[in-house]
């Protein structure tokens, strides 16, 4: 098997240069690359295009790359609960282009499944529509999207192996599993690491084809982005 | 007239035994208080949770394990996680059979703008594009009229569109309407309380009332 | 959750309409559904489109609704090892598309996720691509291709639970989780039935939304089409 | 002149460490036996394999667990499957870093046929459209001359293509050649024991050779 595994964070993402597009995987706080993410503000690695749901909040995610105007521009579907963001945006410094959640996530898979575009009604008659080309089928209008077309993908799984499978936990999954496989270079931090072997075949979520560097995370500080609960 | 509550309640008879329904954030999520004994639903949590089950007990909440809300939330017995474009696929191709979500303006030919307020709130429009372009049932669950006092049911809506011509059914703290297929709010019931003539000023967009509306049963 | 369960393989596929189009999954014997196969045998419906992989091998599998003449069309990509199917082919009793492998588990895959067609460079210049449009994109031609549309789909998994969740096992998952996604409805045979709950949510193949239908299967005999060993 | 052995042998040699490989049914399938130890690939089963193992041994068999041919047979330690649609996806997406396949006539142009005699054989094409309509390196291994003598190296294919300007090497009994991206066979080296004037007999399409053509190193 082919070994994918390297030391750390910083060489995992070691040569992402100035100006590349980079997918973070993640839905708020949840699952997302906390070791590449201190690894990029560690990097200093700027103008970074960005594809990723959400923005992170104000002191953790993306949020952090933002403060330190790293991000030249954001792809996501949802971007509430930052402050930084909504100033850099409505100042002109950043840009971001807003997009459905549903588009967000086969726009991954397309590139994925080597598709050169998807039809999605998403949007239809919305200004996410403008300028986008519109086809008819079976009476339904769709918007053609194109597959994302990123240097990079950042993902997070729970565990992985030195084959580079894959395997999340929960709702951590989210959009981990179509970005992994819709990255040039494909990177994943996992909590645990084990050799190639001790994964079932059958429950691997990402198969190593789609993974070019390994490692093993730490310090996950997993924050929750709205702790609800009931009482006993 | 209904409170938010009121409003979750009357929608929570909507659904069906045996529907997959997805909850937007807000009122909508609050129906999932009130669907009965006996009514066995699943609901989808679009970012990638079916069976979405209560609130976690004081101290066993998930980081992992979150709604489309960002909320910490339990997994039931027959629930299954999959990845974000599986959730909406299976939202594309209609396998949810009610979406329930919240609206600034719905026009009364069915169109609904939920996610922008120009110059004011950038937030995106998350899923709720894609919910609204794919599914084969919406209800909308608002307030009747804004906070300035201003009807959210319109001719045409006036906030940037998350969709056209999907709205089926509104319910708001005043009444339950269906849009009709050629336009126009049709007024199905009256909230405890509130008359027909409070109903018509509250609403900008065509109301279609035909003989007597009955109030409604909760 | 929603109870899927019904009695067995007849009271399956009881609603079977002659003319209809069904998907089989499996590929070649692996993975079949063997259950509701004999039970649409004793059902002798007929005329039916059949949208599967393979069609079986002469006693075995989809070869049998041959021999019952219960096939007016198959469409597969690979119909090898089947006198029969040859017989019914060259005398023209048969009808049959060949698509590309790819191109048939993509345009089931394009009807459980909702995309109208597909794009894939698959039968470029090839007789497969007569009558269809293509398109260029980046420089590379692609024929469009439309998602399945499907009156059935029958599926056979390893476990499954009473909400209609499956889990495949080994590489006889192969068609059977992106057919179970594309049947208008979707009956799923399974070698173990087990209550909701049993199954970890994380390790779902289908999840149940996409299964309308689901029993516990018996006597499976798992024919092996080509036995191939090695001595210790 | 090598016999299947030795052009299994001969392709092995192209396999590079770390390349994920597709194998196709016949020769190709007998490559695996001569990748060398220190060289890592992962051998991909278009059924939804990655990681395919030797046969199982004798009284092993898993019903469940067979490649592409359909023969049963064993993972290793990193293997994972997946679903048929992923499998050509991963294919489509150029992931797949080297195919191996047959032929039955290649065009020196790069198109090659192999999945159909018009009138006589209407098994199907499988999946060997997808694979060399998407596969970045795709290796020929086949005979270079049919029973009945003729060349299988053509000016054009005679038989229903499988794929159009696609193949860039081809590896046969006689020889090792390439396919010019402006059309034409370039002999790269000889089988032991084959002159140059035999290949030149034995093929049909546009030949060039230049300068000392070397025999091959097995």
């Amino acid at each position: 098997m082919i070994n994918k595994v390297v030391k750390d964070a910083d060489t995992a993402i070691k040569d992402i240069q100035n100006g590349q597009t980079i997918m973070l995987g993640g839905f708020g706080l949840c699952g997302i690359p906390e070791n590449c993410i201190q690894a990029l503000l560690r990097k200093k690695v700027s103008d970074l295009t960005c594809i990723s749901n959400n923005a992170g909040v104000d002191d953790f995610g993306i949020g952090l790359l933002l403060q330190q105007r790293q991000v030249k521009k954001m792809i996501s579907s949802y971007v509430g609960e930052n402050v930084e963001f909504e100033r850099q945006l409505l100042s002109g410094e950043l840009e971001v282009e807003l997009i459905p959640q549903g588009t967000l996530a086969t726009r991954c898979m397309a590139a994925g499944y080597g598709m050169p575009v998807i039809y999605t009604p998403a949007g239809v008659g919305t200004e996410v529509a403008i300028g986008k080309e519109t086809r008819v089928f079976k009476g339904k209008e769709y918007l053609m999207e194109y597959a994302f077309d990123a240097d990079f993908a950042i993902v997070k799984a729970w565990k992985g192996d030195t084959a580079g499978n894959l395997i999340y936990k929960s709702t951590a999954r989210n959009f981990n599993p179509v970005m992994a496989m819709a990255g040039k270079i494909t990177i994943a931090e996992v909590e645990i690491l084990v050799p190639a072997g001790e994964l079932d075949p059958d429950q691997i979520h990402t198969p190593g084809i789609y993974v070019h560097r390994i490692f093993q995370g730490n310090n996950y500080e997993k924050r929750i982005e709205q702790r609800t609960v009931r009482t006993k | 007239m209904l409170d938010k509550n009121g409003i979750a309640k009357r929608i929570a008879k909507e659904v069906k035994d045996g529907m997959y329904v997805n909850l937007g954030i807000g009122i909508p999520t609050l129906v999932a208080n009130y669907i009965p004994d006996g009514i066995n639903v699943v609901l989808q949590s679009e970012n990638g949770l079916l069976g979405m089950g209560p609130f976690p007990f004081e101290g066993e909440e998930d980081a992992d394990l979150i709604n489309a809300g960002k909320q910490t939330i339990t997994t039931l017995a027959g629930s299954s996680i999959f990845d974000s474009a599986l959730s909406f696929g299976m939202i594309r191709a209609q396998k949810v059979d009610l979406t329930i979500l919240g609206a600034m303006e719905v026009s009364e030919n069915g169109d609904i703008a939920n996610w922008k307020i120009p110059g004011k709130m950038v937030k995106g429009m998350g899923g709720a594009m894609d919910l609204v372009a794919s599914a084969q049932n919406i209800i909308v669950a608002m307030q009747h009229v804004n906070k300035a006092g201003e009807s959210k049911l319109l001719p045409n809506c006036t906030l940037p569109l998350t969709g056209v011509h999907c709205v089926k059914k509104i319910v708001t703290e005043l009444a339950v309407l269906v849009v009709l297929e050629n336009g126009g709010f049709q007024l199905l019931e009256r909230a405890p309380g509130v008359s027909v003539a409070e109903i018509q000023a509250a609403t900008a967009g065509k109301l279609l009332i035909e003989g007597d509306i009955p109030e409604m049963q909760l």
